[in-house]
């Protein structure tokens, strides 16, 4: 009895501390710097996606649903990274700075997709095409903003 | 009964399944029956024990107790004591299978099937 | 003839079966993420389940005992108890990712949001269950897997540079921008993938339900030998599609769409349809194969009738079981938690718990008295003890693995 | 009595030395009749008691078991560490404790060496 009344603990805790460590706040500057590189990675990646999924469209590659799915996952991963990082509480002044540096490009990079999605759902292909050229410069702003996380 | 003049009873007995005289299977060895003869020698196998009230006491603990509980509200009486098949009605017990010579329609022995089948599996269109 | 084609037909089903949703988000994660560089797990995973497959294959032939006699008869009510527990609970999980996986690919197929597929996914899934025989659902199913062979397809059409693919296959280091814990979580996971316990309990049982015997021996071990192997290699196309298509592009898989990418890229719509018919059969399989084995698992240890080949009437309970199954995993995927991280985190989980039968199958499958000749030789024992150790190390490592990396993320 | 009242009880010897916790029960044919069907019975004749159930229950006292390996001698190990007591031997049981008339040193070992 005693034995599995022990077990019943052991498990809460392991079951606390995972979750904990799911949700728990980045209380460090590295920590932060970390945070705000895996969000410009994710979103580069959300481009990525976006990007080839319209270009094999374009070429007629494409079937079904895909490329509209695509690219609204795409657009809702971007969007939710981004307010994933809005949320956390920058712990220093140079966490501060970082954040005010990487929330433009961020909100472009996301505006960016909005525009392709919106494109992607009317059809017209010259309007994809633009809205598929604008996603350069914010792939470049995530580019930038991954050397800025990582460097000094 | 068939077997070897020689039986085990956690080794060959016990949490084996058991098939009737079909071949359908009818549920495992949960205990062994022991009775201690009128001459006062050693105990005699008497039958194979199944079901709910057999299993919970092997369980153990609360849910050993709940087990238990659920199996003696479906027997027809609230009786504690579990489905027995005598020995008398084994026809063989090998490495291989424990085999019976009637059939499972025969014992009674499993009520939560008939509930279950009566209640909600036999009402569900395409059961057979 | 008939012979030789119904042992054809048994491979070919054996490598549809093989792939389930595990091995498609898995495969297509890990290429665009490492590259071929977590190759080895896959093959690690798809031999364990080969050699896993055998002997639990060869004790139903043999012994005509399943996996879960097996366990309760071993390691007795207790233990076998905890372990059904533990085998319930995962393979819940599993349907749950492999019904929300038919429900995004209909969402793919169609545009309308998974979680209204999700019911008739639960529904179809239980319509097999409950009266598509036995191999029909194999035959059927196993065959419409195949047209995942797409994807090796793919790689021909696709500008593949072999050597690459090769090189990475066979210089396993951890790319420099990820880290080690992330490295072996994901190997964990494709290893997870492969060899899944349902799957295993799945075969077994289904070889009671065929009335395999010592003469079923060589069709069995076809199947195991040949036939998940061969899913094996298809698992790892899935997975060098991945990092030729998307790794290069930047593409960070999260859904099941993604994966299909480089076969639109490579054969256009008609590839894509054939990519998506192989993924819908493979998983709507894979769930029906889950619902089963939980009832199979759950009747077995308690001494229940069970089986396809009898009408639902004359083996109630276990119906029931699978019922109650499918019913629980909807319930889960309703509650709209992304059904790509139910699937990783199923396949980590489920790799931690395979010792749990497979150590049961092989005491068993050396016991004299049950398996006469047919006991494992010394060269399998000494492969199934390497195996026994690599599980048990990996069930003991993935807790913290999957603390470590926040499940990967 | 239940063959489960006796599994996992504990032995003691004539001076009160704990033998080890009843692991199998092995039953004899050729007993008497059985009142249902008239026929003679197995009867209970041999306890075996051993410090671990483990090894006994997954088959490595008396079956043949071709391996794994490491597994089979350490299993054999333990189960070399059993011993027999007859029934006759008995002399109380009490709940959870079963009481014998012999000493230890006096029981047979479960296993035959060489087997």
């Amino acid at each position: 009895m005693v034995g599995r009344r022990c077990y019943a603990v052991v498990v809460g805790v392991a079951l606390t501390v995972l979750l904990a460590g799911c949700v728990g706040p980045t209380v460090t500057d590295a920590g932060y710097r970390n945070k705000v590189g895996d969000t410009a990675r994710q979103i580069s990646s959300s481009i990525a996606s976006a990007r080839l999924a319209v270009q094999l469209d374009l070429d007629g590659r494409m079937a079904f649903a895909l490329t509209d799915q695509t690219v609204s996952d795409a657009e809702s991963d971007a969007d939710s990274a981004a307010t994933a990082l809005a949320s956390r509480q920058p712990p220093t002044d140079s966490a501060l700075k970082l954040y005010q540096r990487a929330s433009r490009p961020i909100q472009d990079a996301v505006d960016a997709l909005r525009a392709l999605r919106i494109a992607v759902r009317r059809g017209d292909s010259a309007v994809i095409r633009a809205a598929l050229a604008g996603l350069d410069a914010p792939q470049h702003g995530m580019d930038d903003l991954r050397t800025a996380a990582s460097g000094g | 009964m068939k077997a070897d003049s020689e039986l085990s009873a956690d080794e060959m007995l016990l949490d084996r399944q058991i098939l009737d005289v079909d071949g359908a299977a009818i549920g495992k060895i949960d205990d062994l029956e022991l009775t201690e003869p009128e001459d006062g020698g050693a105990p005699v196998l008497t039958a194979f024990l199944c079901g709910p009230t057999a299993l919970g006491p092997r369980i153990g603990g609360r849910l050993g107790l709940w087990w238990a509980a659920i199996g003696r509200r479906l027997r027809p009486t609230d009786e504690a004591y579990p489905n027995r098949i005598p020995i008398g009605e084994v026809d063989c017990v090998d490495r291989a299978q424990v085999r019976l010579t009637v059939s499972r329609d025969a014992l009674d022995a499993d009520r939560f099937r008939d509930w279950t089948r009566d209640h909600i599996i036999g009402r569900i269109p395409g059961a057979g | 003839m008939s012979r030789l084609f119904k042992m054809a037909l048994g491979v070919m089903t054996a490598i549809g079966g093989f792939v389930d949703i595990g091995n498609l988000v898995t495969s297509g994660i890990t290429g665009a993420r490492f590259g071929m560089a977590l190759t080895w797990a896959i093959v690690l995973g798809t031999m364990g389940m080969t050699l896993y497959g055998e002997m639990a294959g060869r004790v139903a032939a043999v012994a005509r005992r399943p996996v879960f006699h097996i366990v309760r008869e071993r390691l007795g009510v207790r233990t076998g108890m905890a372990n059904l527990a533990a085998f319930l609970l995962l393979s819940g999980l599993m349907l749950a990712a492999e019904l929300g996986g038919v429900a995004l690919v209909l969402q793919l197929v169609t545009g309308v949001n998974y979680l209204v597929w999700v019911p008739v996914a639960a529904a179809v899934t239980w319509l097999i269950v409950w009266r598509v025989s036995f191999s029909v659902m194999e035959n059927l199913f196993g065959l419409l897997g195949l047209c995942l062979v797409v994807f090796v397809v793919a790689l021909f059409v696709l500008p593949t540079d072999w050597g690459a693919l090769w090189h990475g296959a066979t210089h396993p280091w951890v790319p420099p921008d990820q880290g080690h814990p992330m490295y072996f979580f994901y190997a964990v996971s494709l290893f997870g993938a492969c060899l899944t316990p349902f799957q295993v309990v799945f075969f077994s049982s289904g070889g009671r339900e065929e009335h395999w015997t010592t003469k079923s021996l060589p069709e069995m071990r076809l199947n195991a030998l040949v036939g998940f192997p061969l899913g094996g290699l298809l698992s790892i196309a899935i997975m060098a599609a991945a990092v030729v298509v998307l790794k290069p592009a930047g593409v960070d898989v999260s859904h099941l769409g993604q994966v299909a990418l480089p076969v639109a890229q490579a054969l256009g719509p008609v590839g894509l349809a054939l990519a998506l018919v192989g993924f819908m059969a493979a998983v709507m399989a894979a769930a029906a194969e889950c619902a089963l084995s939980m009832g199979y698992a759950v009747a077995q240890y308690l001494g229940w009738g069970w089986g396809k080949d009898r009408l639902p009437r004359d083996a109630p309970r276990f119906h029931l079981v699978c019922l109650v199954a499918v019913l629980g995993a909807t319930a889960l995927v309703l509650t709209s938690v992304d059904p790509v991280t139910v699937t990783v985190l199923s396949v980590v989980l489920g790799a931690a718990a395979i010792p749990l039968t497979y150590f049961p199958v092989l005491v068993v499958a050396n016991d004299g008295d049950y398996m006469g000749s047919h006991v494992n030789g010394r060269t399998l024992n000494a492969l199934a003890s390497v195996f026994l150790v690599i599980m048990v190390v990996t069930s003991i490592v993935t807790v913290p693995l999957l603390f470590f990396t926040k499940a990967g993320r | 009595m239940r063959a489960t009242d006796l599994l996992g009880a504990v032995v003691y010897d004539s001076e009160g030395v704990p033998v080890g916790a009843v692991r199998d029960l092995r039953l004899t044919a050729g007993g008497p009749p059985v009142p249902d069907s008239g026929r003679p019975a197995y009867r209970l004749s041999t306890l075996e008691c051993g410090p671990v159930g483990v090894a006994h229950r997954l088959g490595y006292g008396h079956r043949p078991m071709s391996g794994p390996w490491p597994l089979t001698v350490l299993l054999r190990m333990l189960v070399r560490r059993s011993v027999l007591v007859d029934w006759a031997d008995v002399t109380g049981v009490h709940g959870n404790r079963i009481d014998i008339s012999r000493r230890r040193t006096e029981l047979r070992g479960a296993v035959r060496d060489g087997s």
